[in-house]
């Protein structure tokens, strides 16, 4: 595969190996073999099994929902049985969005922030592993509930309470469902600390935090967000778990508890979690629209802050979920009120956008064409989400599929929209070939045709009065054209994802006939460009001294005395080689590797049988300790030690401390 | 040019299929063709924001696809810039202030519509219980449970949430019914809206919006039809298996057709004489009494269902309802004549007709929905004669409307 | 936040850790107000009135800050860091009161 | 301009030059305890939401042993102060009595988590389970995951006396130290708020 | 090809999971339950199955990563380094496990006449000392060179041993502390607590006010009070807890679990 080519910097020599006679207990060495990338600590290559990983979920996702649409075509079908329906939906929302769209924004985020800041890595590799890789299991983990759990789980993604209490749902899916949110979570807990130190501690010289480009920025935000809104569906998902495995009372509502806790500790994480979703995409066309309308973002600081505020808002206007759930009306009031302003931080970069598009030369590449996509259907979405707002328009609209295609406008068509743009963007980037422009541009409309072909009818059938997460539906409500239309919009898009796919695999074989795409295909404006494509390991010759926002782009163009735009340098005089030779990088590390195979583990054995656990907890502990005691820098990685400014904390027992605590939380 | 003409597709078809919707005639649960005041107002409130929301939809593709026809530009060249703006504050704080202002404006109708839907007004009305003239005030209390809606109707008592106490074991009402909810029409029908095992949403499009049914507790909610007539209305909250066959009427009438029905379900089942239906009582006590209530059959011995929720659909009036199981079957065929397939197939299994939770359980789970209690042909056939004596038939313009497919 | 941190931080920077007897003496006053917490309990020594709760309160957020400040050392630190955790709190404080609002927790 | 000004008065390795001038590791760990916050809040407020949800049974307020938890707040705050201590001590280069003041936070911790097994012990044995009613399914989740924190705390402490023993521990590890008491701290603060708002301010 | 430590691996793995499958059929595993981890039929008692396949898959995996990475193989070594062979050497010092393990069974055997408790200490000390035994003896023989033999051996070792014994060192403190608690009556619990943490606090803050004081005063101290405290709470835990009250049911009854949202 593309991937796995990548050369790379280092090279072992037979010699080193044979000073250091521990076998296979001898710490792995950067390489070209699959086995590197399983011990890999550099972001891009994590940033890069991020990004497969989350592809391969959205095939699954996709699968998922061209079930569900399969099921849904005509009225009354047996396709599917309503118990299978029901866990296919309920996989559907959370292999998409913690699957395939988390992931993938945090693929960008791994491979970009660095570059973006100027870093030769993230401020603790190991533990950027580390996330990965348990992400990956509780991924894995959360979908062998298939054959292991007795289906998946069938509560719908924010499975309210008591429908997910034993009585209720008693396979073993809610359970995986629980555990696997759990090692996700903590996985994503611990990538967000290390993004947002990367981003607060590691930005090169002059690198000032509001010169950074507002990608950088978005997913700062992003990552804020991540941090203090998991813990939250944590505290939920251990009540739920412990009601489940150790009968404890707290959403037994014979027992005088209250369903309301339950929804209210979701939509708490569940809120700002939509905004996890779409700020990264936000942050992405924020850099393609530049870019391709050759001005500068308009209002650089109105974006950021709008981004920040977008981030604060959030946080208060979690129970729009709930208007009809009987919080009563001085709180449906309250929240009602705070969502609709919402609406005006977004609007602000909406309008940004265009502004920045006005007067502008657009060239419409294809990663142009998805963001100007995105700004299109994210606004159809938000607006739909402003008459949700409305609390007594949302009891009508919620819990209908007016609501689905609320939520598909604003993620496929704001959040998958422009990630997919972000992809042509920065393809040349990380594999050092183009995408093929003119399949691109045929992609791009079959998923835009598509994706308004399947979630626009979803406005009518929601007004018409359709239930979402039914199994069927009678004939004679009105449904029936629709949903037909519906399904084959779908199609459409699953077309369009194959297309995508082989177009990836086109442009690889082609790549070799044709010229390499150089630094900086795009003209574009923010460090990434300034290294070869694909960047190579160490990222950067000697880190750039950093004088304004767009800096590569200062660097190519200045002023003349007319303050017209000349070009001051060219491409080849402003762009690193890459081939600096003494650059120290952090070691490779296995224990990441150990850690998310021990996570799964806990979690079967909290399902299944609490001495799995013991044996999953002693392979975690012992390897947090054995990563501890292994030195961040491998002393006989034999490299010249030049200005190292990466740390991985890991001879210091306090990243035991985080470690040892998730961990805790986890068992 | 030809694609910044198709981007316009988008938008149109959102509008134009809103359009499509507000003609859809067959469409019964309709959010836009409202037929009591809630959902009225909410309508109201709903036509301006989309106003709103249409104009700034408007602006925005509008603004895109202008540009993108005007702006234009093939290839890029070393010296062909574009003036540099950065930003222009007074701009932004312009668009930061409009949308606000804009946002407050849709606030104050909102709250406006929030306080009329939270509102109830004091609209006793005279009823004849048990021969004797009554005020009574409206209310009915909704309880949903896997996968059925049932009503009760005190006549007498003030109904709150203290008098009501536990869900699962309410007081005795002075009717009990499910799937269909009797209303006088023009009035103001307050609801209390609970549920015996997980979260339900009541929902009759046509009347207002909804509210979930949260066990444990009462949620006060209200309801009014203009007119008489027949309102149709779905389950909107996931509850599992049959989620999406838990559907309900609303039947408003005139305030006679009330009295008279309220007469209907005041009268306890009469013996049946019918030689079929005698075997069918008894296949009645012997089989179904341990979950379902007639009165003046077992009323005496039952205590609740021996089900997850504790209930069961009473069947005391079950002929004088027009569909059964949830509010998916007719009770009755079209030409008046009881629908004795669907009732012989729901009997014979009633996981076939609709999914549920019933058989095959292990000791102690008790089951959720109607268990396939393995009985003969011919004792089924005995059951629907008994059933069919269980009230009067509704008429046939009822039987008509309320007819679901 | 802004990139003058290190610079702006730098001042509070240089003065220097409490020394030991500090420390001691600011545990002491931990202890004494605990003492004075743990005796409200007894409401035969003193009647608390309405003021109870308050005064829980405060002696608490007295406590907290102590350890905050002196122990953990936000005092003498960078002031991004006692920043990062106050966010952190101050958005758990907020957010969890008003879900518990909307309980009607205090009503 | 930012690496090259100030950097390292008071940290005691010069090794990082970060734009903050705050190790990685520290900056870790607070934005760490930034986020257990929200943890603790959770737990917190659903204790508190479910503080008199007895479904008739026991409550914990019926059963609260105020004495003993207070002594066990005392010993959880003293642990504080030694933990500082140890902290002092390396700074200025006294391995031997840092080590000293790391073994007794250690054990002082030990005491405070005895006494809580004592105190869910009692609890059990008085007739308040966990699965008694939601306020015991609460109280035992939210003290029990405090009880969690320490003795993760405590595993830390043993492991820095360890390294100490071995000779690993200097003034130059100061740092590492100064995070884990960090934490430390952080588990004492939040059972200041424990101690106050669950066991002293009475039910209703 | 295969090397040593692929070989004592894989062997214990084998002879683990055959264990476990024994185990499995002769505790009412049925079908091929204990063959396909419980796949189709049942796999008997849960508890020991699964300790023993786990141990015997985490031993298989432990395997196949050696061989994976041609693991202290003296002969891939010897490759590597350019040279004919590596010389074999043997063990530095004799080992002390024997011992311990000697006094593990003893334990055992006294525990099965005494109390299971003591019973499980003595199998957790064979346990150990077994494991010990086994990975030093394997460290001692891995390679050439007995430099790299010990850190070898503190690669596989030390991050199983540093938690376990501070877990082990904080878990006798809470254990002791917490038995003689509950043996003492409600306000003893109070004061032993409270005397406890002065005595901690007092030698801590001896030794460190004090480090030059003679060193085996501190360490007689902290013996004398540490053995205190196991001591007390063997006897304690010997003893029982105290009696104690069940509570009543609340009067005030059911917390008010119906209530509208208003
Ligand atoms: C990417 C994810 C994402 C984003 C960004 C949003 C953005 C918004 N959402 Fe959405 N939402 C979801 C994902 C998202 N949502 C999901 C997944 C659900 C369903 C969960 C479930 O039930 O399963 C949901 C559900 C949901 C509900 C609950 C519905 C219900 O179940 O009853 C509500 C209610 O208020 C709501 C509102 C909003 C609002 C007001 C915004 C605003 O942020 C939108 C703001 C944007 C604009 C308004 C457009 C641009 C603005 C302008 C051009 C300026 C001018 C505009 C005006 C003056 C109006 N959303
Ligand atoms: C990131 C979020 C995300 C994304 C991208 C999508 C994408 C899609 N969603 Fe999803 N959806 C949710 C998040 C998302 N959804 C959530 C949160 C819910 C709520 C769940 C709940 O109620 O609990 C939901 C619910 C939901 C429903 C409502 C179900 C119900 O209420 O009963 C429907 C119905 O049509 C639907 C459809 C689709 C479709 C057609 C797509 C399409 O865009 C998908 C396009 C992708 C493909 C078509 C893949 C193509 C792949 C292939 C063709 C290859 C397949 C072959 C192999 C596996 C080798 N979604
Ligand atoms: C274990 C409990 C149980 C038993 C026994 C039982 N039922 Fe039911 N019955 C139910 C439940 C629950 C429903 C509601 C199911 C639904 O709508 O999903 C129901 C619904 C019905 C309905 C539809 C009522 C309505 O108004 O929607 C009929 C008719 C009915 N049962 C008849 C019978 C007959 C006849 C028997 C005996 C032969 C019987 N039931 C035995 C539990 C039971
Ligand atoms: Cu009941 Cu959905
Ligand atoms: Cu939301």
């Amino acid at each position: 595969m593309a991937i796995i080519e990548q050369p790379l910097a280092i090279e072992t020599s037979e010699a080193q190996l044979a000073e250091r006679p521990l076998g296979s207990l001898t710490r792995p060495q950067g390489g070209n073999g699959w086995r590197d990338w399983l011990s890999s600590v550099d972001h891009k290559r994590i940033g890069i099994m991020y990004g497969v990983a989350a592809m391969f979920f959205f095939l699954v996702g996709g699968a998922e929902a061209l079930l569900i649409r399969t099921q849904l075509a005509f009225p009354e079908q047996g396709f599917l049985s309503a118990q299978i329906y029901n866990e296919i939906y309920t996989m559907h929302g959370l292999t998409m969005v913690f699957l395939f769209v988390m992931p993938l924004a945090a693929a960008f985020a791994n491979y970009l922030i660095p570059l973006q800041i100027g870093a030769r890595d993230v401020a603790f590799p190991r533990l950027n592993a580390l996330s990965f890789w348990v992400w990956l299991s509780g991924a894995v983990f959360i979908n062998s509930s298939w054959l292991l759990g007795g289906g998946g789980a069938d509560c719908g993604w924010f499975c309210y309470s008591p429908n997910s209490g034993v009585t209720f749902s008693p396979t073993h899916g809610v359970d995986f469902y629980a555990v696997g949110l759990l090692i996700i979570g903590t996985a994503s807990i611990v990538s967000s600390l290390n993004l947002i130190v990367t981003v607060l501690n590691m930005r090169a010289p002059g690198m000032s935090l509001f010169r950074m480009p507002v990608l950088t920025w978005m997913l700062l935000v992003t990552q804020f967000l991540l941090a203090f809104a998991l813990p939250v569906i944590v505290v939920a998902l251990f009540l739920l778990l412990f009601d489940r495995v150790f009968d404890s009372q707290f959403f037994d509502p014979d027992a005088g508890a209250d369903p309301l806790l339950w929804q209210h500790l979701f939509w708490i994480f569940g809120h700002p979690e939509v905004y996890i979703i779409i700020l990264p995409s936000f942050g992405i066309i924020s850099e393609i629209i530049p870019t391709f309308s050759r001005k500068p973002i308009f209002g650089y600081s109105f974006m950021v802050f709008s981004g920040i505020a977008i981030g604060f808002m959030g946080w208060g206007v979690w129970a729009h979920h709930m208007f009809v759930s009987g919080i009563g009306p001085i709180s449906v009031a309250a929240f009602s009120l705070s969502t609709m302003f919402i609406a005006v931080p977004t609007g602000v970069k909406i309008l940004n956008w265009l502004a920045t598009m006005w007067g502008g030369k657009i060239k419409f590449t294809t990663a142009m064409l998805f963001s100007v996509g995105t700004v299109a259907m994210f606004t159809i979405g938000g607006l739909s989400g402003v008459t949700h707002a409305l609390a007594p328009a949302d009891t009508q609209q919620t819990d209908t599929y007016y609501i689905v295609a609320h939520f598909h406008y604003v993620i496929f068509g704001g959040g998958v929209l422009g990630l997919m743009g972000g992809a042509y963007f920065w393809w040349p980037k990380i594999f050092g070939h183009m995408l093929n422009e003119r399949r691109g541009k045929i992609h791009f409309w079959l998923m835009i045709i598509g994706m308004n072909l399947t979630f626009g009818p979803m406005h009518v059938l929601g007004l018409q009065g359709m239930s979402r997460r039914i199994d069927t539906y009678s004939a004679g409500f009105g449904f029936d054209l629709w949903n037909l239309v519906a399904t084959i919009g779908a199609y459409t898009i699953g077309l369009g994802v194959c297309y995508f796919l082989y177009n990836a695999w086109v442009s690889k074989r082609e790549a070799k006939h044709l010229p390499a795409p150089g630094p900086d295909p795009w003209d574009a404006r923010s460090l990434e460009w300034m290294v070869p494509s694909p960047t190579p390991e160490h990222n950067f010759d000697v880190i750039p001294t950093v004088e304004s926002q767009d800096e590569w782009w200062y660097r190519k163009y200045g002023y003349d005395d007319n303050h017209k735009v000349v070009r001051i340098a060219t491409v080849e005089e402003a762009a690193q080689k890459g081939d600096a030779d003494d650059v120290h990088l952090p070691s490779p590390s296995f224990w990441p590797l150990v850690i998310a195979v021990g996570m799964p583990l806990i979690g079967y054995g909290v399902i299944f049988n609490l001495w799995l656990c013991v044996i999953g907890g002693i392979l975690v502990a012992g390897s947090i300790y054995a990563w501890v005691l292994e030195p961040v820098d491998d002393p006989d990685a034999g490299h010249g030690h030049d200005d190292h400014h990466d740390d991985d904390g890991g001879d210091d027992p306090a990243m035991v401390g985080a470690g040892a605590t998730d961990e805790g939380e986890g068992s | 040019m030809t694609p910044t003409r198709r981007r316009a597709w988008p938008g149109l078809l959102i509008l134009l299929s809103l359009l499509l919707a507000g003609c859809a005639s067959d469409a019964e649960l309709d959010t836009l063709q409202p037929r009591g005041e809630s959902a009225r107002d909410i309508d109201d409130l709903l036509d301006f924001v989309m106003i709103v929301a249409g104009v700034v939809l408007v602006l925005v593709v509008g603004v895109i696809l202008w540009m993108g026809w005007r702006n234009r530009v093939s290839d890029y060249d070393d010296d062909d810039f574009p003036a540099q703006t950065h930003g222009n504050n007074a701009l932004e704080i312009l668009w930061t202030v409009v949308p606000a202002a804009i946002m407050a404006a849709v606030a104050v109708l909102t709250v406006i519509a929030h306080i009329a839907l939270n509102e109830t007004e004091a609209n006793a009305i005279e009823v004849e219980v048990d021969g004797s003239a009554t005020s009574w005030e409206p209310k009915v209390v909704v309880v949903g449970q896997q996968w059925w809606w049932e009503y009760r109707y005190y006549f007498d008592d003030d109904v709150t949430p203290e008098m009501l106490g536990d869900p699962k074991n309410l007081p005795p009402a002075d009717i009990v019914t499910s799937g269909q909810m009797a209303i006088p029409a023009g009035q103001e029908i307050e609801l209390l809206v609970t549920s015996r095992d997980v979260i339900h949403s009541y929902w009759i499009p046509a009347l207002n919006g909804k509210r979930d049914a949260r066990p444990g507790f009462f949620s006060p909610w209200k309801l009014a039809a203009d007119e008489p007539g027949v309102f149709f209305g779905q389950c909107t909250e996931f509850c599992g298996v049959s989620h999406s066959r838990m559907r309900m009427q609303v039947v408003a009438m005139t305030d006679d057709d009330f009295q008279e029905w309220i007469d209907t379900q005041m009268t306890p089942a009469a013996t049946p004489t019918d030689e079929a239906a005698v075997r069918g009582m008894e296949a009645f006590v012997a089989n179904c009494a341990s979950c379902h209530l007639i009165d003046g059959v077992n009323d005496d011995t039952y205590t609740g269902a021996t089900t997850q929720s504790g209930s069961a659909p009473d069947l005391t009036h079950f002929a004088s309802r027009t569909t059964f199981a949830g509010g998916i079957l007719n009770t009755y065929n079209e030409d008046g004549s009881l629908n004795r397939d669907d009732l012989a197939a729901w009997i014979r299994d009633p996981a076939a007709v609709k999914d549920n939770v019933a058989d095959g359980l292990g000791d102690g789970v008790a089951p959720r929905g109607m268990p396939n209690l393995g009985l003969s042909e011919r004792t089924i056939s005995d059951l629907i004669s008994y059933l069919e004596t269980l009230g009067p038939k509704p008429s046939a313009e009822i039987i008509a409307a309320t007819e679901v497919e | 936040m802004s990139d003058t941190i290190a610079e702006t931080g730098s001042e509070t920077e240089d003065d220097h850790h409490p020394s030991d007897l500090q420390y001691v003496k600011i545990a002491l006053v931990l202890g004494v107000i605990t003492s004075v917490e743990v005796f409200t309990y007894f409401e035969s020594v003193l009647d608390w009135g309405d003021a109870l709760i308050p005064s829980l309160l405060v002696m608490m957020v007295v406590k907290f800050w102590l350890v905050a400040r002196m122990f953990m050392h936000l005092k003498q630190d960078k002031p991004i860091l006692s920043g990062l955790f106050a966010t952190g709190l101050g958005m758990a404080i907020a957010v969890y009161i008003v879900a518990l609002l909307a309980f009607q927790f205090w009503a | 301009m930012t690496t090259t000004s100030t950097v390292a008065v008071d940290t005691h390795h010069d090794a990082h030059q970060t734009n903050t001038g705050i190790s990685n590791n520290k900056l870790a760990m607070w934005l760490f305890l930034g986020t257990e916050c929200l943890l603790f809040g959770g737990l917190i407020s659903t204790y508190l939401l479910y503080k008199t949800r007895g479904n008739g049974d026991v409550l914990p307020t019926d059963i609260f042993d105020i004495p003993f938890t207070s002594v066990s707040s005392f010993v959880l705050l003293m642990s504080s102060l030694t933990m500082v201590l140890a902290l002092s001590a390396l700074n200025r280069g006294e391995v031997e009595r840092s080590r000293a003041w790391l073994l007794t936070t250690a054990m002082l911790g030990g005491v405070f988590v005895g006494g809580q097994v004592y105190e869910f012990t009692t609890f059990v044995r008085e007739g308040m389970g966990f699965t008694t009613n939601p306020a015991s399914s609460a109280f035992y989740t939210l003290t029990g995951f405090h009880g969690v924190h320490v003795s993760l705390g405590i595993l830390m402490l043993m492991s820095l006396v360890v390294a100490s023993v071995q000779g690993k521990l200097k003034a130059e590890n100061a740092e590492t130290v100064e995070i884990i008491g960090l934490y430390w701290h952080f588990v004492d603060i939040v059972w200041i708020f424990i101690f106050t708002v669950i066991y002293l301010i009475p039910a209703e | 090809m295969f090397t040593p430590g692929f070989k004592f691996f894989f062997g214990l793995a084998m002879g683990l999971v055959t264990a476990a499958v024994v185990y499995g059929y002769s505790t009412g595993g049925d079908h091929v339950g204990p063959l396909v981890w419980g796949w189709k039929g049942g796999i008997g008692d849960h508890v020991g199955y699964v300790t023993l396949m786990g141990l015997g898959v985490v031993a298989g995996l432990i395997a196949i990563a050696l061989v994976m990475y041609r693991d202290a193989d003296p002969a891939a070594q010897a490759h590597y380094a350019g040279v004919d062979s590596i010389a074999p050497t043997t063990p530095a010092a004799a080992s002390h496990w024997p011992v311990v393990a000697a006094f593990g069974a003893a334990t055992m055997a006294v525990g099965l006449v005494v109390h299971s408790a003591v019973f499980v200490v003595g199998l957790v000390l064979c346990a150990i000392a077994a494991i010990e035994w086994t990975i030093d003896a394997w460290a001692d023989r891995a390679t050439g060179d007995p430099v790299a033999n010990k850190a070898l051996r503190d690669r596989v070792m030390a991050p199983i041993e540093i938690p376990a014994a501070g877990a082990i060192a904080a878990g006798v403190m809470v254990l002791a502390s917490s038995r003689i608690l509950l043996n003492a009556s409600a306000n003893g619990a109070v004061i032993f607590a409270g005397l406890l943490a002065v005595v901690i606090l007092g030698i801590g803050t001896l030794y460190a006010a004090k480090p030059k004081l003679s060193k085996n005063l501190i360490a007689g101290l902290m013996l004398v009070a540490g053995v205190a405290v196991i001591a007390g709470g063997i006897v304690a835990a010997v003893d029982g807890e105290r009696e104690f009250e069940r509570h009543e049911v609340h009067e005030d009854g059911a917390a008010d679990d119906t209530h509208a949202d208003e």
